[in-house]
C-alpha cells in the first residue's frame, strides 16, 4: 500500500530499514544525533540506534570524511552526512584523492561502501558561500557514484541502493525539497542506478532535468502543453552512472532537447549531457540543445535576484519555445 | 618562543596538561586599563557609556532583525550576536580604527563594534542596495572597506587563515597594523584553525586570535566538540602566548584584548585569546535551542555583561538622565536603520556581472 | 630580438619582471626559495628578491592559499604556487568560497589580485592522486579566470597578464611542459586573456586544445596532413575567458571540430566547449563534436596504461577521421 | 585527560611550554622489552636477529630500487627508506599481524616491516601485474589487505583521517585492533593532521600517530616548518598521551611503541609518538639534497641504527657465521625479488576498469 511520505523521511526510513538490516552501517555527520539533523532528516535515530550507530562531530568535515572511508576500507558501510553539500569543499580532497581511488590504487583489493549525502544547490537566500550545486565537482570523478532523486520514492530506493553499493555514492538531496510529499510503496525496494524515468510523456521536445529542476521541467511543461507543445520530461536519479539510452531515445522521437540544472553554466553535468547528445543523437536533432542554468555569478543574497539566478519554469518555457521553432541563431540561455 | 626541556631518559610517556593553564574567571572586573587607543573618549565613565552604547545598539538593532525575519523582510540564516556583545565590543574597543576585524557569519555586533553604521547593515539584511554589501552578501557577509571590517564569512575556519594574510600584509609592509580575528569555539576542530595558527606563530604575524566560547556550536555543547576545554592549550604546540576569561565585564575584555594586541603591534606576535561568552538565541533563527535548560538561559541572563555595564555606570555616578538620554539616542538610531532599509531601493540587476569580476566579465 | 627560453624560464621571466615593476608582488609556496622549487621554476629568486617576497611555506596549502587571498584583500598581489596542481584539492574550499567570492559578497568593495599557479595534469607515472588535470574543477567557477598556456612566449605574457590581473588568476602550468623550449620576443608584453591562437590554420576539421595537449593536436595534424587532412588546431591558451568566436569561425570554416584535452571524459572543460560548439555553430556542423580525453579512470602507474589513459596523436587521429568521414553512428571517443 | 587547572585571576597572559616536554634523547639503549607480542621469536639475541634482517631487507631492497630507477625499470617518484629503517621496523614488532598500519607515500619499508613479500613489493615498483596494487599503485601506494597494510598515500597528511577511521571500525566492532599511523614532520602543518588527532581524541580510538621526524620536509629544515620544534607539544591540545625520542635502537622503538600500543589496546586511547630519525638519502630519487651538508651526512650515517643492532648482535654473542648466513639469506631474498619483478608481467588493460568501480562501470 503506498503511504504519503515526506522526501526527509523517505531518506529517513532508507536509512533506518538499512542499519536495522546490516549492523556495519552506521550514520555520522554534525548534528545528526542530539540536535535530531540540522534538516531534521535523521530525526529520531539517535534514539532508536543510541550514540555508537549515529555520531554526532565537531566541525571538522575533512576529518570525518576521512573517517568514514578508512572505517568503509576494514568493512564497515557508513553514511557520511554533510549539513549541506556546501562544506564538502573542505573535504573535497578527501572523496577525490581517497574514497574515489582507494579501489584503484589497492589494485582492488579495497573497496569503499560509504555513502556521503546532505542537501545541495539553492536554499532560500543563504547567499553564496551555501549555495552550491556541487554535482558539478564529482559527478566528473570516476571511482564514484552521483545521485540525485527528485521524490520520496525514488529518494528512498536510491538511498537503500546507495547503501548498499560496494562504491561511493553521494547523494544530492535538496533543502527545499525536504517537505514534498509523494507517494512511497509499503515495500519500497532498491532502485538501480543508471536508469532516469519520465515521468511525463511527449513528443516535441525533450527536458532533461533532475532534483528539484524536475519538479521546475514539469511546470513548464504544463505551462508549454496549454500552448499546444508536448514536451517530454526525463527525471535522470543518477548523474553518474548516466542513463544516455533514455535520453537518446527520448530525443531520437522528439528532436529536440532542453537540459536544466541548478549551477553554473560553465561545464558540469549540464554540459555533459548536452555533449552525449550531440554526439549520439547528432542526425536526430532539429535544433542546438539548449541548457537552462543558474546564471554564471556567486548566489546574491537578494531575494529578486536570487530568483533571478535560478533556473525557473518560465526560462524553460522560452527555451524549448526556441528550440521548437527551430531557429538556428542563438544565444546562450544560461547568462 | 617555547625551548624543548632538557634531555631526559624517562621512557614514560605523558600527557601532562600545562601547568599555568589560564582559566577563565567570571569574578568582577579588573582596574580599567588606561592604556587603550587615542581614540577613546577621555574619562573612564565615559568611556564606559560608550561601549555601554555600542553594546546596546547591537542588542537592539539585532532585536529589530528578529522581528524583521519574523515579518519576512529578513532572510536566510540569521545569526544575532544578543549576549556576546561585550566580546565584540571590548575587543574592538581595543583597536585603532586602521586596524582590522574579520570574523565568520555572526556579524552584525562586530560589524557595529568596528564602526560600521546601522544603516548600511540594516540595509544589507533587507537585501537593499544601500546595504553594506549592496544586498548581495546578506547576514552573513558584512563587509566595509573603510571601516576595515573585512567581512564576515559562512565556512566556519574559512577565514581563519584569510585574517593571517592580512596580518600577513601588515608585516609585509610595516604598516603597524594589528588584525582581530574572531571565531567561535566550534572553529577549533577544523583544518582552517590549525593552519592559520600555525603560519601565524611560524611566520609571527601580528594578529589576535579571539575565540568566542559561547558554549554550543549549533546544538553540540564544548563536551561533545573538544576532547579538552581549554581551547588555549592549543597555543602551547605553537608556542604562542594566549590568554583566557570569561567575557563579564566590557573592561577587562577590552583591557586584556589591548594586551595581545600591544604584543602584535610592538612584537609582531600572534595570541590566542579564549572568552567565555554565552548567546542569548538560538545558534540561527530557525534554532528553538532544544538542547538547553530554561533555567541555564535564564541564570546565564542575569549575569548579562550588558546590564552589569549599565548597573557599573550607575553606581559610578553616571546619571540616570544621561543614561536615558543615551538609551533614546539608541533607539533614534535603531529606528532609522529599519527606516532607512525598509525605504531603500532593491540592488539592480547590472549587480551580478559587475560584481563577480573587477574589470571585463571572463566567460 | 626573440631568444630561445624554456616554459619553465617564461614563467620566472615574468615573475621576475612584475615583481621588479610592483613590490606588492610576491611569490610564496612550498619549496620555492631555498630549494630553487620543486621543478626549478624559481631558480634563482630567492637569492634576486629575499625571504620577505620569496617565502617558503610549511605544507599547508589551504592556510597558504588563505593567507594569499587576505593579503590581497588589502592590496598585495600574491603569486601562490601549488607543489602540484593536485595539492590545491585541499585548499579547494579557498578558491571556490573566498578568492572567487570575495568580490561579490562585499558588494565589489574588495578585489583579490591573486595568482595561483603550478604544474597541472599527468606528469610520468606519478600515480592516481597526483595527475589531475585540474582545471576542469575550477574553470566552471564564477569569479576566477583559468590559463593554460602552451608556449614559453604565452606562458610568458599570459602570466604577467595574471599577475596584473585584479581577480583571481589560476595558472595551470606542465611538468612535461618545463622544458619545452621556444622563441619568446625580448620584450614579450602582457597577453590579454580570452584569445586563442591558431597555430595550425587548417579546412577539413578544428582541433581545439591547450596546454601539453596543443602539441598532441600539432602532431596529430601533422600526421593527418600527411594522409591529405588539413587540420585546424586551435590553441586556447585560456579557458575561462574562452575564446568562443575563434572557436565557432573555425568550424563555421571545417564543419567539423574534434576537442583534445586531459582529464576524465564526463563534464569539465571539454563538455562545454561541445555544448559551445553545438550551440552556436549548429548550422554549421557536419558530424558531432568528438572529444579525446584521458580514459575514465584513475591515473594507472604502469607506464603502458598510463600512456593509454593519457590522449595521445594517434587517438586524435582516429576521430579526426571520424568526423571526417561524416559517419553519423559514434561510440564514445573517451572511454 | 587533563583538566582544568584551579581558577585564577591572573590578567596576565602566558605560554609555556609543557614542564615535562619529552625530549628526545640519542643516548644508548634502554633494556629491551620483555612485553612484546606473541609473534616474535623466542630469545632476546634471536628477536634482535630478526629485526635486524628487516632492517637490512628494507635498505637492501631499496638500494636495488634505486638501481632499478637508473635502469629506468622503475618510473615516478620513489621515496627512500634508508636510514629510517629501525623506525618501522622497531614500531610494526610491537604489533599483533591482524593489526593495522597506514602510512605515506614513503611506504616500503613499512610494508616489508608489515610482512608484504619483497616479490610483491618490487614487482609493483616495476609496474607489474604480480605486484601489491597490480602495478597501477606503483611507489607510493602499497597495499596488502591479507597483511593489513592499509596502503601509502600521496597527499601529505590526507591519511591520518582515514587511520582514525579504521581505529574507529576497530572500537565500533570491538575487534581489539590497534592502528599505527606514520607521517612525516612535514605532515603536522597541516589540517589533515589537527582532524584526524582531534577526532582520535575526542573519541578515544586506539590508534598510535607516529611521526618519522627526520629533519627534513623535501628540503623544508624543521626550523622552517615549525614555530615549536617539539612535535608532541600538539598532544597538550588534544589531551592525549605522547612520547618523544631518537630511533637510536630498534629495540627501544620497540618497546616505546608497545606502550601506546597496549594504551590503545587495553584503554582505547591514542598517543603521538614523535621518533626522531634521518633518512640517507635525497627526498625523492631527483633530490640531491643541496640543502645538507655532507658532514651532516657522514656524522649521522655513522649512527646509522641499523649497524648499531648488527653490532650488538655482535657484542652479544651472536656468532658471525649466523650473521652471514641471515645476510646471504636477504640477498637470495633482494635477487629473487628483484628477478620476480623482471619476469613478471605486465597488467592488462582490463584492470583500469575492474579497479574503478566494484561492479558495473559507472559512466
Ligand atoms: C565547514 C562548515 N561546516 C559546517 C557549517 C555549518 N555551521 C554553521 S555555524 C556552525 C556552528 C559553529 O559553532 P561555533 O564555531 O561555536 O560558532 P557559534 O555559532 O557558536 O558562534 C555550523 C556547524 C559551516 N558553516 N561550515
Ligand atoms: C598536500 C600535499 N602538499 C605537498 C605535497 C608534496 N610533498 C610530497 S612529500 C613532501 C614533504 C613531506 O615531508 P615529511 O612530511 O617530513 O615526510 P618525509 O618526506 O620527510 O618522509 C611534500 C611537500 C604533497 N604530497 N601533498
Ligand atoms: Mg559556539
Ligand atoms: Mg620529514
Amino acid at each position: 500500500m503506498p503511504r504519503t511520505l515526506r522526501y526527509r523521511e523517505a531518506i529517513r526510513e532508507a536509512m533506518i530499514e538499512e542499519m536495522e538490516r546490516d549492523a556495519n552501517v552506521f550514520l555520522m555527520g554534525e548534528e545528526v544525533g542530539h540536535y535530531q539533523g540540522a534538516y531534521k532528516v535523521s530525526e529520531g535515530m539517535l534514539e532508536k540506534f543510541g550514540a555508537k550507530r549515529v555520531v554526532d562531530t565537531p566541525i571538522a568535515e575533512s576529518g570525518f570524511a576521512g573517517i568514514g572511508v578508512g572505517a568503509a576500507m576494514v568493512g564497515l558501510r557508513p553514511i557520511i552526512e554533510f549539513m549541506t553539500w556546501n562544506f564538502s569543499a573542505v573535504a573535497f580532497d578527501q572523496i577525490l584523492n581517497n574514497a574515489a581511488k582507494v579501489r584503484q590504487m589497492s589494485g582492488g583489493q579495497f573497496t569503499c561502501p560509504i555513502v556521503f549525502r546532505g542537501p545541495n544547490a539553492s536554499a532560500r537566500q543563504v547567499g553564496s558561500q551555501h549555495s552550491h550545486a556541487m554535482e558539478h565537482f564529482y559527478a566528473t570523478i570516476p571511482g564514484v557514484k552521483v545521485i540525485a532523486p527528485a521524490f520520496p520514492a525514488d529518494a528512498k530506493g536510491l538511498m537503500k541502493a546507495a547503501i548498499r553499493d560496494d562504491n561511493p555514492v553521494l547523494v544530492m538531496e535538496s533543502e527545499t525539497l525536504y517537505s514534498f510529499k509523494g507517494e512511497v510503496p509499503d515495500d519500497q525496494d532498491v532502485i538501480p542506478f543508471g536508469k532516469a524515468t519520465i515521468p511525463r510523456a511527449g513528443t516535441d521536445v525533450t527536458i532533461v532535468a533532475y532534483s528539484r529542476m524536475t519538479h521546475v521541467a514539469l511546470d513548464a511543461a504544463a505551462a508549454l502543453a496549454k500552448e499546444g507543445i508536448e514536451a517530454e520530461v526525463i527525471d535522470l536519479r543518477s548523474l553518474r552512472p548516466l542513463d544516455e539510452d533514455t535520453i537518446i531515445r527520448s530525443v531520437q522521437k522528439t528532436h529536440r532537447c532542453v537540459v536544466v540544472h541548478e549551477g553554473w553554466p560553465y561545464g558540469g553535468v549540464g554540459a555533459e549531457i548536452a555533449d552525449r547528445v550531440q554526439r549520439l543523437a547528432f542526425d536526430s536533432l532539429d535544433a542546438p540543445i539548449l541548457r537552462v542554468t543558474s546564471l554564471d555569478v556567486p548566489m546574491p543574497y537578494n531575494a529578486t535576484l536570487e530568483q533571478m539566478c535560478i533556473p525557473q519554469a518560465p526560462r524553460v518555457v522560452a527555451a524549448v519555445k526556441r528550440v521548437v521553432a527551430r531557429t538556428s541563431s542563438f544565444t546562450p540561455s544560461g547568462n | 618562543m617555547p625551548q624543548p626541556t632538557t634531555p631526559s631518559h624517562d621512557s614514560q610517556s605523558e600527557a601532562k596538561p600545562a601547568a599555568a593553564s589560564p582559566t577563565p574567571t567570571p569574578g568582577t572586573s579588573t582596574a580599567p586599563s588606561q592604556l587603550g587607543p587615542e581614540t577613546r573618549p577621555s574619562g573612564e565613565l565615559d568611556h564606559l557609556a560608550f561601549l555601554y552604547r555600542q553594546m546596546l545598539l547591537i542588542r537592539r538593532i539585532e532585536e529589530e532583525c528578529a522581528r524583521a525575519y519574523a515579518e519576512g523582510k529578513i532572510g536566510g540564516f540569521l545569526h544575532l550576536y544578543i549576549g556576546q556583545e561585550a566580546v565584540g565590543v571590548g575587543a574592538v574597543a581595543a583597536l585603532k580604527p586602521e586596524d582590522y576585524v574579520i570574523t565568520t557569519y555572526r556579524d552584525h555586533g562586530i560589524a557595529l563594534a568596528k564602526g560600521m553604521p546601522a544603516r548600511a547593515i540594516m540595509a544589507e539584511l533587507f537585501g537593499k542596495a544601500t546595504g553594506c554589501s549592496k544586498g548581495l552578501g546578506g547576514s552573513m557577509h558584512m563587509f566595509d572597506r573603510e571601516h576595515n571590517m573585512l567581512g564576515g564569512y559562512g565556512i566556519v575556519g574559512g577565514h581563519i587563515p584569510l585574517a593571517a594574510g592580512v596580518a600577513f600584509a601588515s608585516k609585509y609592509r610595516g604598516d603597524g597594523k594589528v588584525t582581530l580575528c574572531f571565531f567561535g569555539e566550534g572553529a577549533v576542530s577544523i583544518g582552517g584553525f590549525h593552519e592559520g595558527l600555525s603560519l601565524a606563530a611560524l611566520w609571527k604575524l601580528p594578529i589576535v586570535f579571539i575565540c568566542e566560547n559561547n558554549e554550543y556550536s549549533m546544538g553540540t555543547p564544548l563536551s561533545r566538540s573538544m576532547s579538552v576545554e581549554d581551547v588555549t592549550t592549543k597555543a602551547l604546540g605553537y608556542g604562542i602566548d594566549r590568554d583566557r576569561f570569561f567575557a563579564s565585564d566590557v573592561l577587562e575584555v577590552e583591557q586584556r584584548i589591548a594586551e595581545a594586541v600591544q604584543r602584535a603591534r610592538e612584537q609582531s606576535l600572534p595570541t590566542l585569546v579564549e572568552i567565555r561568552t554565552y548567546r542569548f538565541r538560538g545558534h540561527s533563527m530557525s534554532d528553538p535551542a532544544k538542547y538547553r535548560t530554561q533555567a541555564e538561559l535564564e541564570e546565564q541572563k542575569k549575569k548579562d555583561p550588558m546590564h552589569r555595564a549599565r548597573a557599573r555606570l550607575s553606581a559610578g555616578g553616571y546619571a540616570e538622565t544621561r543614561l536615558k538620554a543615551l538609551e533614546e539616542d539608541v533607539e533614534t538610531e535603531v529606528a532609522d536603520a529599519v527606516k532607512f532599509a525598509n525605504e531603500s531601493p532593491e540592488p539592480d540587476a547590472s549587480l551580478l556581472e559587475e560584481t563577480t569580476y573587477s574589470g571585463p566579465f571572463a566567460y
